[in-house]
């Protein structure tokens, strides 16, 4: 509980105050009060892990759960909290995560103006992210979900005078907004049929093919699809919108156009991976229908593909990380769907969240470094770095560690948990695994070549003035790379698993070789191409011609967004519809009483002013009332 | 004896020429002889219905002495009014008196 | 006998008032204009309160004349109208070198209305028909050096004339077909023959006329337009009100067999009447004019009332009636100021009126929406209980199309105070005008009366149980 | 004991009041003090009617007064409240308030404009205490004429244009209620004190014929739906909330809109429920139109006014999709909405008012970067415009979720067509709030001029913090207001659910 | 064919034509002369009907009261004997078309009309009765009428002198005839 409410203080307390009293001590507030926020969560895991087992299972303890807004009888929205080992792994890795980038930010955005409101957004941030993982209810998590993208939105946007950093914020949100509208119906259609919205009374009511709630929402179908599918698909494409999973991903590149700490917490380690949670949180459910798991699997493998070639082909460091990060989230997604019969259930499962795990290091680790160096150099593009190396020794060393635990090399974290999603996909789906494979050596290229080209390339540079940051972003860098390093020797099957029971894993050396291999090859072809500037890259990206160029504009993907709601939102029904409003509803309105009006002056006549006319209509008038009264109405 | 109708026939008879007068005269005194036209008529009615159906009262005799009498009242107003008329105007033409039309 | 005194005080108080005025008239000559009207206006006061003495039923001479608590109430609504009126044209009547002669015809019209209401025979009904409308021509010409003054007389007595005309065709048919002319034997002998319907016709088109329902309107917006605001203000309110007043009685108790026949005919009159008075009203620019289709419209939906052909019917008829009076007068009494003070009389001039004459501005505004049927006036009450008797009768068509017609009312009665409160004279508006004595007593009797006519249920539920349906 | 005739006294009172003061100190002091004092009193009517409920007072109104008024029609001065309407008024009494607030520096005729506010409020207060039809229709045609004038006078742009329209079509409105009351009145059966009856808890003990209520349903629905921007009726919105003066938007699109609404419930669905299930399709069918429709159109507008007035159409098509839906839930989410949607948009009008009146265009081609200049405006603005696209910890999420899991309750498949048609508009929502946002207060400062603008004064603030208060109040704890909703639609429902079960 | 009815017919006849003559003469005067002739026919009559004091008030009232008005207000209004302006045409088709049939309609009404049997007293005119019944407050007493059509008189003597008087410089005038 505590842990949820120190944040929010602190942007209650922010958000109202900060403007005027606590502009200068905001970024003190806001980092003590997660300071303290990750004590506790690091003590409700330990105690929840250390204590939390009953015959062998961890069972989800719910903490509390108020009535929030009931709708009908059983189905209302509850605020609460549920602790399960999911849970207890995320709520340590969100507050970890956010307060290194609350310790990074002390730094980093010193010289920024608004700071009372930046860490208000980052508390509320927090905030939600927790709320998000603590939820008991379907709507919490849902509501939650609303308030992480908004908070997202707001920290994007946070640059308001560069248009570049709205836009992206719109986009972000307007993305995700979309994506949440099938979470939405999905939602609906859960509701309606199990007649709950508690998280764990739906999956006991789902969870079993063979309760009377399954089989009413096996059967329903539309489109030869069932209900059941049908709401698993929507809240998958809920998942899969905050998730950046193609083809809903096309907001994330350009998230990057906030503060790059918020890059760091929101689009790298926490709220991207909300998708895959959600996926998770409901692995009972999704695991009754195999159909889903195929498509969630297929489109998870794509994502993961597209955004490695694309990868490749970008030049802004923020926009390759963010492509990465595309990309080990379409790991951890087709991760998740991996429990084909011949391995052991749940295998999957305690893979893509070890991979969350282990990601949420490295890769935040990758955008401080990332961080750091933009401080320094001013830029985002590629070819403004270049032989860093000497100039910031430790971020360079952490970029490093970062790189190689993210391609993968043992014996840093990455390698153990995409050791184990390949070894889940290798026993599940071949075509998956191979294309893990193939995502797993254009990994390790594209990272190494992000790396040479920004520590190695130039020959370096020391005469010019400015130094590695400070102590105070050193310090987060330092602890993330420890963490980086350790975290895959985490005994985490111990204690993630799909339905609480340990699981027994081993790394399995044989399946261990192929991707290290393929790795160690991606490392060795960009140190080769960028290790030094050189010919190769441009000759390269010649011969691969259209491929390169429709990688680069990233398979043209934002240009069908911007047709679809340029050209078919806003032209095709937005301004019909207004301009039928004016023209056609409001015409009509307004012609009624035109046509009043100009009817008046037709009959003006009438009133001609001679009063012969007059006593002749008079008369009229008596002669059409006679013949009226005595032929008419006979 | 003449039937009722008749003398009812010649009545509406002389009441449509007047209503004829009033609609198509532009002179307004003769607009007010077709009126003094349409008002005798009516009482050729209530003396014919008296004296043929229902002679045992005096109530169309009663009537016609009234009518006429306001016949009376109204001419005398309405020359007045269209002396008056005649004098802003400088003409009793019914068709110059139209200021005020729509 | 013996009550013959009390049973028609309210005639004989007019004709005391008339004689008196004829004696000073003759017999001095020193009087000065302001004396002689508050020596008039307290006569009518006078006059007005004999109505709430000894309201008692009544026949004379020979069923002729009668009387009931409703036709008292109906006569003291006339005049408490004509007081109005008197009061409201003060400020003209000052100026005018006839004034005994204005009060004169004045007060033989009021007479004549009264008799109208209280005949119970064909011959006193149309006598005092007559008696209503010849010295009204005469009123309308009374603006002497106007030549739209003598036009608008002309017209009114032309029209009136044809239409007594007519009338009297219808009368001499009925008496044809009856054999008598007294109210209480005719509905004996009324068996909707064709003859009978006829006569019917020409009889309610009498009424319409008087009442200005389409298509007997024609002489009402030139004669509204030409007569001098008094004249005008008495011919839309009194003189309507009166025939209102008849026809309803009439039709209620005399053409009561006809019912069958004259209900589709009311029904047709009053969609006619509204449809048409709106449709004309919507552009006009002569603020009298205007007001003059406005009252053809308001007949209209009177009519609406007088289908429901019940004790409903009659309450919310008088009630109504009551209401206009006013609303109506409210308006009249702020461009008779005007009018009097300027000698402006179109909607234009009254643009930036609200920054001069602000209290007038709002007297107007409440009558106006008194009138268009908006709460918290009396109008609105009246408005609504016409329609729910019209509804009672099940004709919900006629009902819609009167509702509707409420908005197109709206509008133009919108347009004035759009014209009063928003809109800025290009040169200068009409200067502040200084109310004085009577007409600020027209101005708060009838805002009062706006105000508390609706809210306060004793007025209507007091006419409601003296009146009676078919 | 409550006195509920002290709501419609307050205003009337302080109206007159106002127009006996002499300086402007002394109107503004006035006016303040009287719309503050409706805010206490519609407090304490809360908390009242918590007590009542608390200590086991089940009846369906509390706090009646009745008192005969015109005994030959039967029409009956009578008032009452159950939950909807306590929400109702103390929606009314917030907007009024922060009206107030947010007018104060108006100084072109400012006695007639405090006024006519306060006596556009006893015509909301007393509609929504009616219990007798009548009443109801008197009050609801009081409001409109006030209306007018507020436009007209203290307008902008095509003020007489959009003045009289909004006049002419709410005048239509109460003319089709009108209609439908009069044939609903002959329709009742006798009571004790008269042949018909016009008492609205009287009418709805009894049945109303089928043919009766087949004929006059769409009067009255539609009536009140022109109040409440029902497609294909809803054009005075734009023009009359764009033109009017800010509070004069405020109260427009936060309590006038919801008269109509609110009518709908009350009058026509309670009243009527056979034919309110009959034409439930039709219904939902307008609403769902109006939902997109407005939506889109809102999509293309350029001026801020016309953006929320826009957007107003669409989030009142939630309402009359909530009333069609013809659930308990959606009933209860079409009240909340209402009130949500009142909140939510006098807030966005206050903040749009708030710009317009330091940077004289609201335009949004013309604004921009105002959230560096004007701080406390302009978040204000990005809260009203998130609640307005449904955030959650804001009302209008609560209330649209109701609407949307009340409304998925029927299982036909265009029952949930419109349903997931009416959640897909929160997708374009999103799209044309974050437009606003994005080019009002975000982005570069586009007229340097601007720079030297203030931000809001304590009046404005209040206002602001109030209507956030409220907003806030249900975004975060909705169960009261639900809790307080409950029990009025389940009294609406029981109907609704008899005529379903003769059916 | 009675000497009764050819003199019935006869003044039928002329009581037309006369009255055609007078609304159709372009000449003022004509008409004027013509409609003194229609009045006359119509008090012949009345002696036809054995109504002599009925037509003795025609001849007095209209034939010495009205048409002398009438005459002197031509010749208050008249220059010259110029001849009368010719009605609009549509407006006289118009009319005449609205005179026959409303004319046709009415006859055939009359004649299709079966009026109720008639009473067998003989009308009693004399001008004693006449005269009595018509002060009388009792039964068939017609005073108030008489005292209603006095006022109006009154007032429309009195309307007349107002607005027929011709200089305004007069204030005060024996109103009061």
């Amino acid at each position: 509980m505590p842990v949820l409410l120190l944040p929010l203080v602190s942007f209650v307390l922010l958000g109202i105050f900060g403007r005027r009293y606590l502009s200068a001590a905001a970024g003190s507030i806001a980092t003590l009060a997660m300071l303290l926020a990750t004590g506790l969560a690091i003590y409700c895991a330990y105690s929840y892990f250390d204590g939390g087992k009953t015959a062998g299972i961890y069972n989800a303890v719910i903490a509390f759960r108020y009535e929030w807004l009931p709708f009908s009888e059983g189905v209302s929205i509850q605020m609460g909290a549920i602790i399960d080992p999911i849970a207890a792994m995320m709520i340590v890795v969100v507050c970890f995560i956010s307060l290194m980038v609350h310790i990074l930010s002390l730094g980093y955005m010193k010289v920024e103006g608004r700071l009372h409101a930046y860490y208000a957004f980052l508390s509320l941030f927090t905030f939600s992210m927790l709320g998000l993982v603590l939820s008991t209810n379907i709507f919490q998590l849902y509501i939650f979900w609303e308030l992480v993208g908004v908070s997202s939105y707001l920290l994007i946007g946070f640059y308001f005078d560069k248009p570049a950093a709205v836009a992206a914020s719109k986009k972000a949100f307007i993305v995700t907004r979309f994506a949440d509208l099938g979470f939405l119906i999905g939602i609906l259609l859960l509701a309606f049929y199990t007649e709950t919205l508690d998280i764990p009374t739906l999956i006991e009511r789902l969870g079993n093919a063979n309760t009377a709630w399954s089989m009413a929402m096996a059967g329903a179908g539309f489109m030869g699809i069932s209900a059941l599918s049908w709401a698993l698909l929507l809240l998958f494409a809920g998942g899969a919108g905050k998730s950046a999973i193609f083809p809903l991903h096309i907001w994330l590149p350009d998230a990057m156009e906030g503060p790059t700490p918020v890059s760091a917490l929101i689009h790298a380690a926490t709220m991207v991976v909300a998708g895959v949670y959600m996926v998770a949180r409901f692995y009972p459910v999704f695991s009754m229908d195999a159909m889903v798991m195929d498509i969630i699997a297929f489109i998870g493998a794509a994502s993961a593909l597209i955004a490695a070639v694309i990868a490749c082909t970008q030049t802004d460091i923020k926009r390759v990380l963010a492509y990465s990060t595309m990309s080990q989230i379409g790991y951890m997604m087709f991760a998740l769907a991996m429990n084909g019969s011949n391995v052991e259930p749940g295998l999957g499962f305690t893979a893509g969240m070890f991979h969350l795990f282990t990601h949420a290091f490295f890769k935040s680790l990758l955008f401080l470094g990332a961080g750091a160096i933009i401080h320094l150099v001013h830029s985002n593009e590629l070819q403004a770095m270049g032989g860093l190396r000497k100039r910031m020794p430790l971020t360079h060393a952490a970029f490093f560690i970062a790189c190689l635990a993210i391609a993968g090399i043992p014996p840093l974290a990455g390698f153990f948990s995409k050791e184990e999603i390949l070894t889940a996909a290798f026993n599940a789906n071949r075509l998956v695994y191979a294309v893990g494979l193939l995502v797993s050596a254009l990994t390790a290229f594209y990272m190494f070549r992000l790396y040479f080209s920004i520590f190695w390339a130039k020959e370096p540079a020391l005469h010019e003035g400015h130094q590695e940051a400070g102590l105070l972003m050193k310090l987060p860098m330092v602890l993330l790379s420890i963490g980086a390093v350790i975290a895959g020797w985490a005994p985490f099957a111990r204690f993630v698993t799909a339905d609480g029971r340990p699981l027994q894993t081993h790394i399995d050396l044989l399946l261990a070789v192929p991707p290290v291999t393929l790795a160690v090859l991606g490392i060795g072809l960009a140190a080769m191409l960028y290790k030094k500037q050189n010919e190769w890259p441009a000759r390269l990206s010649a011969a691969m011609g259209s491929l390169y160029t429709a990688a680069y504009k990233k398979f043209y993907i934002d240009e069908i967004y911007l047709f679809v709601t340029k050209k078919i939102l806003f032209n095709a029904i937005g301004r019909p519809a207004a301009w039928i409003d004016r023209h056609v509803v409001d015409a009509a309105m307004n012609g009624l009483a035109h046509t009043t009006s100009a009817i008046a002056v037709r009959i003006r006549a009438l009133q001609s002013g001679k009063i012969q006319n007059y006593t002749l209509y008079f008369f009229g008038g008596v002669a059409i009332l006679t013949v009226l009264l005595l032929f008419v109405w006979k | 004896m003449i039937p009722l109708s008749h003398i009812l026939v010649l009545s509406a008879a002389l009441f449509f020429i007047g209503m004829y007068g009033l609609f198509t005269r532009r002179n307004m005194i003769t607009m007010l002889m077709a009126v003094e036209l349409i008002l005798n008529s009516v009482n050729i009615n209530f003396v014919a219905f008296n004296k043929y159906l229902y002679p045992d009262k005096l109530d169309g005799i009663f009537f016609t002495l009234f009518v006429i009498t306001i016949a009376a009242a109204e001419a005398a107003v309405a020359i007045a009014i269209i002396i008056n008329l005649y004098r802003s105007h400088h003409s009793i033409d019914a068709e110059d008196a139209g200021e005020m039309k729509f | 006998m013996n009550d013959f005194f009390l049973l028609a005080k309210q005639e004989l108080a007019l004709v005391l008032i008339i004689f008196l005025l004829l004696i000073i008239k003759v017999g001095s000559k020193e009087w000065e204009n302001p004396r002689v009207l508050g020596l008039i206006n307290l006569l009518l006061l006078l006059n007005f309160a004999t109505g709430f003495i000894y309201q008692q039923e009544g026949i004379l001479f020979n069923e002729m004349f009668h009387t009931s608590k409703l036709i008292i109430i109906e006569k003291n609504i006339l005049n408490a109208g004509t007081l109005i009126v008197s009061w409201l044209a003060f400020d003209w009547l000052k100026q005018q070198q006839h004034v005994i002669e204005f009060y004169v015809l004045l007060l033989t019209t009021l007479l004549g209305m009264q008799l109208m209401i209280s005949a119970g025979n064909l011959l006193m009904f149309y006598l005092s028909l007559e008696m209503a409308s010849i010295p009204l021509a005469a009123l309308a010409n009374f603006d002497l050096q106007k030549r739209q003054s003598a036009e608008a007389a002309m017209k009114f007595i032309i029209s009136s004339a044809f239409s007594s005309g007519l009338l009297l065709f219808g009368i001499s048919f009925i008496y044809g077909t009856t054999g008598t002319l007294v109210f209480t034997e005719l509905p004996q002998q009324l068996q909707s023959t064709p003859l009978q319907l006829f006569a019917l016709v020409l009889v309610m088109a009498g009424f319409a006329f008087k009442i200005s329902v389409v298509p007997f309107h024609l002489w009402t917006a030139d004669v509204y337009q030409g007569s001098p605001v008094a004249v005008t203000a008495y011919l839309s309110v009194v003189s309507k009100g009166a025939a209102v007043f008849a026809f309803i009685n009439v039709l209620y108790t005399v053409l009561q067999p006809l019912a069958a026949s004259w209900y589709p005919v009311i029904c047709v009159l009053s969609v006619a009447t509204m449809c048409i008075g709106n449709l004309f009203a919507l552009k006009q620019t002569n603020i009298k004019r205007l007001l003059a289709f406005s009252s053809i419209t308001q007949a209209g939906f009177i009519l609406v009332g007088i289908s429901g052909s019940s004790q409903t019917g009659m309450a919310t008829v008088l009630y109504f009636v009551l209401v206009y009076l006013f609303s109506n007068l409210g308006i009249f009494t702020v461009v008779a100021l005007v009018s009097a003070h300027t000698g402006k009389e179109e909607v234009a001039d009254y643009k930036g009126f609200y920054g001069t004459n602000p209290v007038l501005s709002w007297v107007m505004a409440l009558s106006i929406f008194s009138l268009a049927g908006i709460p918290p006036a009396a109008g609105f009450f009246g408005k609504f209980f016409l329609l729910m008797a019209g509804a009672g009768k099940g004709n919900y068509v006629l009902v819609v199309i009167a509702a509707l017609n409420m908005i197109v009312s709206l509008y133009y009665y919108l347009l004035v105070v759009k014209t009063v409160f928003i809109d800025k004279h290009a040169q200068a508006p009409v200067d502040a005008i200084k109310v004085k004595s009577y007409p600020a007593l027209a101005l708060i009797i009838c805002s009062a009366g706006v105000l508390t006519l609706g809210l306060a249920s004793q007025v209507y539920e007091y006419i409601f149980s003296i009146s009676q349906g078919m | 004991m409550m006195s509920l005739s002290l709501l419609i006294l307050l205003p009337v009172l302080t109206a007159l009041a106002v127009l006996c003061c002499r300086s402007l100190q002394q109107i503004r002091a006035v006016a303040l003090t009287g719309a503050s004092l409706q805010w206490l009193s519609s407090i304490v009517l809360l908390l009242a009617y918590w007590k009542e409920r608390a200590a086991g007072n089940q009846d369906a109104m509390l706090f009646r007064e009745g008192y005969v008024w015109f005994a030959s029609f039967n029409i009956n001065y009578h008032v009452g409240v159950d939950g909807m309407a306590v929400a109702m008024v103390l929606l009314t009494s917030f907007v009024v308030l922060a009206g107030v607030l947010v007018s104060w520096h108006t100084d072109y005729r400012p006695k007639e404009f405090f006024f006519l506010l306060l006596f556009l409020s006893a015509g909301a207060y007393g509609f929504f205490i009616s219990l007798d039809l009548f009443m109801l229709f008197f009050f609801l045609e009081l409001a409109v004429i006030p209306k007018f004038l507020l436009i007209g006078i203290w307008g902008s742009g095509n003020k007489e244009y959009s003045a009289m329209k909004l006049a002419l079509m709410l005048m239509a409105g109460s003319a089709l209620v009108f209609t439908g009351l009069a044939g609903l009145y002959f329709a009742t059966a006798a009571t004790g004190r008269g042949p018909h009856s016009f008492d609205l808890m009287d009418i709805a003990q009894m049945q109303i014929p089928l043919q009766a209520q087949l004929l006059f349903f769409p009067f009255v629905f539609t009536g009140f739906g022109i109040f409440s921007a029902l497609f294909p009726f809803h054009t005075w919105v734009p023009d009359g909330h764009s033109s009017a003066p800010t509070a004069a938007s405020m109260f427009l699109a936060g309590i006038s809109m919801k008269l109509g609404g609110y009518g709908c419930i009350r009058v026509a669905t309670y009243l009527m429920p056979d034919a309110a299930v009959a034409y439930a399709p039709y219904i939902i069918v307008l609403a769902t139109i109006a939902i997109i429709y407005g939506a889109f159109a809102t999509m293309m507008q350029t001026d801020l006014k016309y953006i929320n007035a826009y957007s107003s159409v669409s989030h009142c098509g939630f309402v009359l999709l909530g009333i069609g839906m013809l659930t308990n839930t959606a009933i209860n989410g079409a009240v909340m909405q209402m009130i949500s949607h009142g909140l939510m948009t006098a807030l966005f009008f206050a903040a749009i008012g708030m710009l317009y009146q330091r940077t004289h265009t609201r335009m949004l081609d013309k604004l921009g970067g105002l959230l560096k200049i004007t701080p406390f405006i302009s978040t204000v603005f990005v809260i009203a415009g998130l609640c307005s696209l449904g955030l959650p910890g804001l009302s209008g999420f609560v209330a649209e979720m109701t609407v949307f899991m009340g409304a998925w309750q029927n299982s036909g498949h265009w029952y949930r067509l419109a349903t997931i048609l009416a959640c897909a508009s929160i997708v374009v929502t999103a799209v044309y709030i974050l437009r606003a946002v994005a080019q009002t207060v975000l982005g570069p400062v586009t007229d340097p001029s601007y720079t030297r603008l203030n931000d809001a004064a304590w009046n404005e603030k209040m206002a602001a913090v109030l209507l956030l208060a409220g907003i806030l109040a249900i975004g975060i704890i909705p169960f009261w207001l639900q809790q307080l909703i409950a029990p009025g639609a389940d009294i609406i429902m029981q109907q609704v659910s008899k005529a379903i079960s003769i059916k | 064919m009675t000497a009764s009815q050819l003199v019935f017919y006869c003044l039928a006849t002329l009581l037309l034509v006369g009255a055609v003559l007078a609304v159709t003469s372009r000449k003022i005067f004509r008409s004027a002369i013509w409609l003194l002739f229609s009045l006359l026919c119509i008090a012949g009559l009345y002696f036809w009907m054995e109504l002599p004091f009925i037509a003795a008030v025609q001849i007095i009232v209209y034939v010495g009261g009205i048409v002398v008005l009438i005459i002197f207000s031509i010749f208050l209004t008249q220059q010259s004997g110029a001849d009368m302006l010719l009605p609009v045409r549509s407006r006289q088709l118009f009319s005449l078309l609205a005179v026959i049939t409303g004319f046709a309609f009415c006859a055939s009404l009359l004649y299709r009309t079966e009026w109720l049997p008639a009473g067998n007293s003989a009308l009693n005119t004399d001008v004693s009765v006449i005269g009595e019944q018509m002060l009388s407050t009792t039964h068939y007493g017609y005073v108030l009428p008489f005292e209603a059509v006095s006022m109006l008189l009154l007032a429309a003597m009195v309307g007349c002198i107002v607005i027929a008087m011709k200089t305004k410089p007069v204030k005060e005038n024996s109103a009061s005839t």
